[in-house]
């Protein structure tokens, strides 16, 4: 088997450890723990008070505009990493530096156009 | 749509395309959600209950639902006998319990014509001012903890728990003292109060100073604070609006100095006022307070007189009919009784005038259109106690 | 007192100049000014105190509830001193408010009478924001209607709740099982001291005051 | 065992080429060892968050359970949590429910593998392991959103949904921190980047770990772990005044106790990463490797634990930020000051 299958091998049976971990304190507390549940156990928590209307609503539609920008940015870091670790060892440094700057510079001149249209506003 | 022309709906649908462009994060609409925020909630100082409609984060308008904890005190008071009244009053702010018992005793005096002797005066004074150091300790640390600072709060209730300490040596109780008697106190102070005092007033002037650093001096409190709540002058005085609360706001009333009882008169202090009105300043009104309460109480302290505890009263206390309203500056804010006697034991009507309750009730107009993050900063920063409210 | 208040006198002056007829009754008992005004009157005696006499501050708002027996009405025959306090000789549901002022230091107490049976009062809430929540109380606790009011809803009690608690005629339920043991303790004067049975309670009470409140049985 | 690494009788081709002594066996054990530093790192932690905790708050902290300074206190917790009644909600999404604690917790062990903890002590080495670790790092996201979606508590679904909106902006300043890191270590393999930092010598003769030169870049990974880790300042999401126990406040027993392992396994997690990014992890200058082979873990383990002692200290320092102020810190100053840095580590690399 070769190193790298190796590797994600042992990341995936790691998953099963976490699961494994987690069934097992489940488990065990399944075993101690007392089950007696009443309606008023099962309601859901509303400070003392019946819960008014549903729980379930629209949130607002900013968090989809974080989530946007987030993909953005998180795409761009994808990119910047695997530049980051090849950027020493390519022979026309400045020309790999300038294409990188010109890269994040895009992302930042638009940063400052979303902060300008007042989409970085939170309320 | 029959009186619309067809080119005055394109203009619409343009400006409407326009707003939309401009203002994408301003609005889109969400749907209402009712919140209910108590009555088992951390920062709600007992059984209250705010039930907001939001929208988004927005506070639509918020009702709050108070009555929980009432204890019918006004009724009660119309069964028992004055000297009994006082173990009521103590419990309706809990946390200032000796400051309650001063307005009444001084509207039942009143009626009466007794005058306290002066180191009753002393006293009495010197214990209210203890309460509201007490009062006004536990308010900066909660406060700190519903902005989410964790560790002001065990510093305030450190050096707190060394005035409970000095009002327990004195009266035996550290919220409900029952000390005060139509015509002066149960007792003379205990030996050795006065250095013992003089000690706990400069650990209460150094936390003070902690926590000036601590909570007021941090930017992100600072942040949460300033400009959030601002209750206006006008509007927070016709709300009835008192004690801190509005001299934040820019009034200079004080009680104390403007109606003067006990031992104020002769003592000598300055009414914390600020301008700003809003969180920060309420809570800056209550820190700079509690040094005043410092040097009132070792101005009390130095000019002690010597005297008996205990005027001249009648053996069984009954007081000629009549009517007064006795108010009194209450850590809270104005805490008054409107006491009416038809003559006996027992007084015939007494209303109660708490502060909280006023206070409390200019949160439906404080916090509509203000935001689900400021709720609680507003909220706590009123600083109410729910006996307080309900009565 | 400090600064520019004004005397109790010149307040009740001032309102009977500007009110006539609609004042009913004036006291300035412990200096402090109280006005009785007619219930039509009520709203424009807070506007009154609010504008002219500078009362900024609005303190309460609440209700007495006089109820007289025979030894007020002796009380009140017996003494009618000058400047001496004189509680309303006839059954009635009394308004009171209270306002003050905080750059001059003056308050002034305003009250209305309004009979037992129907009572109704204007509401403050356009003068003062603050009554509203004081008016709502007064309304279930003495069922007082205010009318105009914008939200006239329980404040404290549950909406299932009947009767107005803080009417002298809603007996107090602990009271009527037993009476408060209380009263003995101060009752040590020896001529009017209780009559004790073998348990300790009071048989029978002397004062008619305590007597009032705390009826020995009522058939109900 | 001593057979275990031949077994030639078994006859058959695949048990024959299964490597039961290069990988099978150190698997198994790191396996058992990983399991175990879950829970014990968030006791240790969990006891010193306690007592540090304690102390800045002038009192004591457990005093009693265990005999000496309440060692055992967490223990104590951890067995009541076990025999409280688990109890969830009718109107909850059950199975997305009762799943969201494991998210939670896969995300950390899955985090815990990618730290070196010894010159060869690791239980994975891959190219882009530091890219790994904050990919399954995020993962606890999800299970945080689950369990406030889940909940059906309005509570709840605001404090996921403050979650996620906070690990988000969040998660940049921490990448791009962290780029510049990868930037001057030409890899994105954590051994790489602990020998880079051997390898980097001040005026040639001092060797220096990557927080002097990268200080910036070390600011912005604490302030965002902070954030990440959903501590005071960042403490949103649980904002004990506001929103009760923000996602968590549906949950009861011992899948509530997994959200808080989780949270202390992982601040032994991210203060680790912090360490052998910025602080040269189980490197020390001028000792040996042969040494270094047995005091690695420990030396990482004293870096990871001064991380945490910095991290606890802001959490009882400073009030909670406003959820519009904390998406204005990210995206207005820590992402544009991680870009700024990228941009001179870069000049200055090239220009070294």
């Amino acid at each position: 088997m070769s190193d790298y299958y190796e590797n994600y091998l042992t990341i995936f049976l790691f998953v099963l450890v976490g699961l494994g971990l987690f069934g097992a304190m489940i488990g065990v507390a399944r075993l101690l723990q007392p089950r007696r549940q009443t309606a008023a156990k099962l309601a859901t928590y509303e400070c003392g008070v019946e819960a008014e209307g549903d729980w379930w609503t629209q949130q607002h539609v900013r968090y989809y505009v974080f989530a946007l920008l987030f993909v953005v940015f998180d795409i761009e870091a994808a990119f910047i990493f695997p530049w980051a670790t090849v950027m020493g060892s390519i022979a026309d440094a400045w020309a790999v530096l300038v294409e990188m700057f010109v890269f994040i510079g895009i992302l930042v001149v638009a940063l400052a156009y979303v902060m300008r249209k007042g989409l970085l506003r939170w309320m | 749509m029959a009186g619309i022309t067809s080119a005055e709906v394109s203009a619409q649908a343009r400006v409407a395309a326009h707003m939309a462009d401009v203002g994408v994060a301003v609005e889109l609409e969400t749907p209402e959600m009712t919140l209910n925020i108590g009555p088992q909630h951390p920062s709600t100082h007992g059984v209250f209950r705010l039930v907001a409609r939001v929208e988004g984060e927005k506070i639509e308008d918020v009702e709050p639902v108070i009555g929980y904890m009432h204890r019918g005190y006004e009724k009660l008071c119309e069964v028992r006998t004055y000297p009994q009244i006082t173990t009521l009053v103590n419990r309706i702010d809990w946390l200032s319990g000796y400051a309650n018992e001063i307005p009444f005793i001084l509207a039942a005096e009143r009626l009466m014509g007794i005058e306290a002797p002066p180191r009753v005066q002393y006293i009495r004074t010197i214990l209210t001012e203890m309460a509201r150091i007490a009062t006004f300790l536990a308010f900066l640390g909660v406060y700190g903890i519903e902005i989410g600072a964790i560790t002001p709060i065990f510093h305030a209730f450190r050096d707190r728990e060394r005035v409970l300490d000095l009002i327990e040596s004195v009266t035996g109780g550290r919220f409900h003292p029952n000390f005060n008697r139509v015509g002066g106190l149960l007792d003379d102070l205990p030996a050795g109060f006065l250095a013992e005092t003089a000690v706990a007033m400069d650990a209460v002037k150094r936390v003070c100073d902690d926590l000036e650093d601590l909570i007021l001096g941090n930017d992100i409190f600072r942040e949460r604070t300033v400009g959030v709540g601002v209750i206006p002058l006008e509007r927070g005085l016709a709300c009835g609006v008192s004690g801190a609360n509005i001299r934040a706001s820019g009034c200079t009333v004080d009680i104390r100095r403007d109606e003067p009882y006990l031992a104020y008169p002769e003592l000598d202090f300055d009414v914390v006022t600020d301008t700003r009105g809003d969180c920060f300043a309420r809570a800056w009104c209550r820190l700079q307070e509690t040094r005043e309460a410092v040097r009132i109480i070792e101005g009390a302290c130095k000019a002690l007189p010597a005297g008996p505890f205990m005027a001249k009263v009648p053996k069984v206390i009954q007081v000629p009919p009549g009517e007064v309203y006795q108010r009194a500056e209450g850590p809270l804010g104005e805490m008054g009784f409107y006491l009416v006697s038809r003559g006996g034991r027992i007084p015939y009507r007494v209303k109660i005038r708490t502060p909280s309750f006023s206070n409390v009730s200019i949160l439906p107009w404080l916090l509509e259109g203000t935001y689900m993050a400021d709720l609680i900063a507003i909220v706590g920063s009123l600083y109410f106690i729910l006996g307080d409210v309900d009565r | 007192m400090s600064r520019l208040a004004l005397v109790p006198e010149e307040i009740t002056t001032s309102f009977r100049d500007v009110l006539g007829e609609k004042v009913e009754s004036t006291s300035t008992f412990q200096g402090q000014a109280a006005v009785v005004v007619t219930p039509d009157a009520w709203v424009v005696a807070f506007t009154h105190a609010r504008d002219v006499l500078a009362c900024d501050f609005f303190t309460f708002v609440s209700a007495i509830d006089w109820v007289t027996d025979d030894a007020d009405e002796g009380d009140a025959v017996e003494e009618p001193e000058e400047g001496a306090y004189v509680a309303p000789a006839r059954d009635l549901l009394q308004m009171v408010g209270r306002v003050s002022s905080t750059g001059q230091g003056h308050g002034v107490t305003i009250k209305s009478n309004l009979p037992k049976d129907a009572p109704v009062i204007d509401t403050l809430t356009s003068v003062y924001a603050g009554a509203d929540w004081h008016e709502r109380e007064v309304m279930e606790m003495f069922g007082i209607s205010v009318s105009g009011h914008p939200h006239p809803e329980k404040l404290y009690l549950t909406d299932e709740f009947e009767g107005h608690p803080l009417l002298k005629s809603y007996k107090l339920g602990a009271r009527e099982v037993k009476p408060w043991p209380g009263d003995v303790n101060v009752e040590e004067m020896p001529e009017d001291a209780p009559v004790l049975d073998d348990a300790g309670n009071v048989v029978e009470l002397s004062d008619p005051e305590v007597s009032e409140e705390t009826p020995p049985e009522e058939s109900s | 065992m001593t057979t275990a690494g031949v077994a030639p009788h078994a006859g058959s081709v695949l048990a024959y080429d299964i490597p039961w002594v290069d990988f099978v066996i150190p698997l198994v054990v790191k396996m058992l060892v990983i399991a175990l530093l879950v829970p014990l790192s968030a006791l240790v932690l969990g006891y010193l968050f306690l007592k540090l905790l304690a102390h800045m708050q002038s009192r004591l902290g457990p005093m009693e359970a265990g005999g000496f300074h309440g060692w055992a206190q967490l223990i104590a917790d951890g067995l009541k949590f076990m025999q409280k009644e688990d109890v969830i909600p009718e109107a909850a999404d059950k199975p997305a429910f009762a799943m969201a604690p494991a998210f939670v917790l896969v995300s950390v062990v899955l985090v815990m593998i990618t730290i070196p903890f010894g010159p060869s002590l690791n239980v994975i080495d891959i190219d882009a392991q530091v890219f790994m670790a904050l990919a399954v790092a995020s993962i606890g996201t999800i299970g945080v959103l689950l369990a406030g979606w889940s909940s059906a508590n309005k509570y709840s679904l605001m404090g996921g949904f403050r979650a996620a909106g906070q690990l988000m902006a969040y998660e940049l300043p921490l990448l791009l921190s962290i780029v510049a890191v990868v930037m001057m270590a030409q890899t994105m393999n954590m051994q790489g980047i602990i020998s880079a930092q051997g390898g980097f010598e001040l005026f040639g003769t001092i060797p220096i770990p990557y927080v002097v030169p990268q200080f910036v870049a070390f600011a912005v990974f604490i302030v965002a772990a902070q954030a990440e880790l959903s501590q005071a300042p960042f403490d949103m999401p649980f904002a004990e005044s506001e929103l009760v126990s923000g996602y968590a406040t549906e949950y009861t027993g011992f899948r509530y106790l997994f959200f808080f392992i989780a949270e202390f396994a992982s601040n032994f997690t991210m203060a680790a990463i912090g360490a052998v990014l910025f602080l040269g992890g189980w490197w020390l200058p001028w000792v040996p490797d042969g040494v270094l082979e047995v005091i690695g873990p420990f030396v990482l383990v004293a870096k990871i634990l001064f991380l945490v002692f910095v991290f606890l200290w802001m959490r009882s320092t400073y009030p909670r930020l406003r959820e519009d102020q904390l998406q204005r810190f990210a995206w207005k100053w820590l992402i544009p000051i991680s870009l700024v840095n990228i941009g001179i580590t870069g000049v200055l690399k090239v220009v070294w």
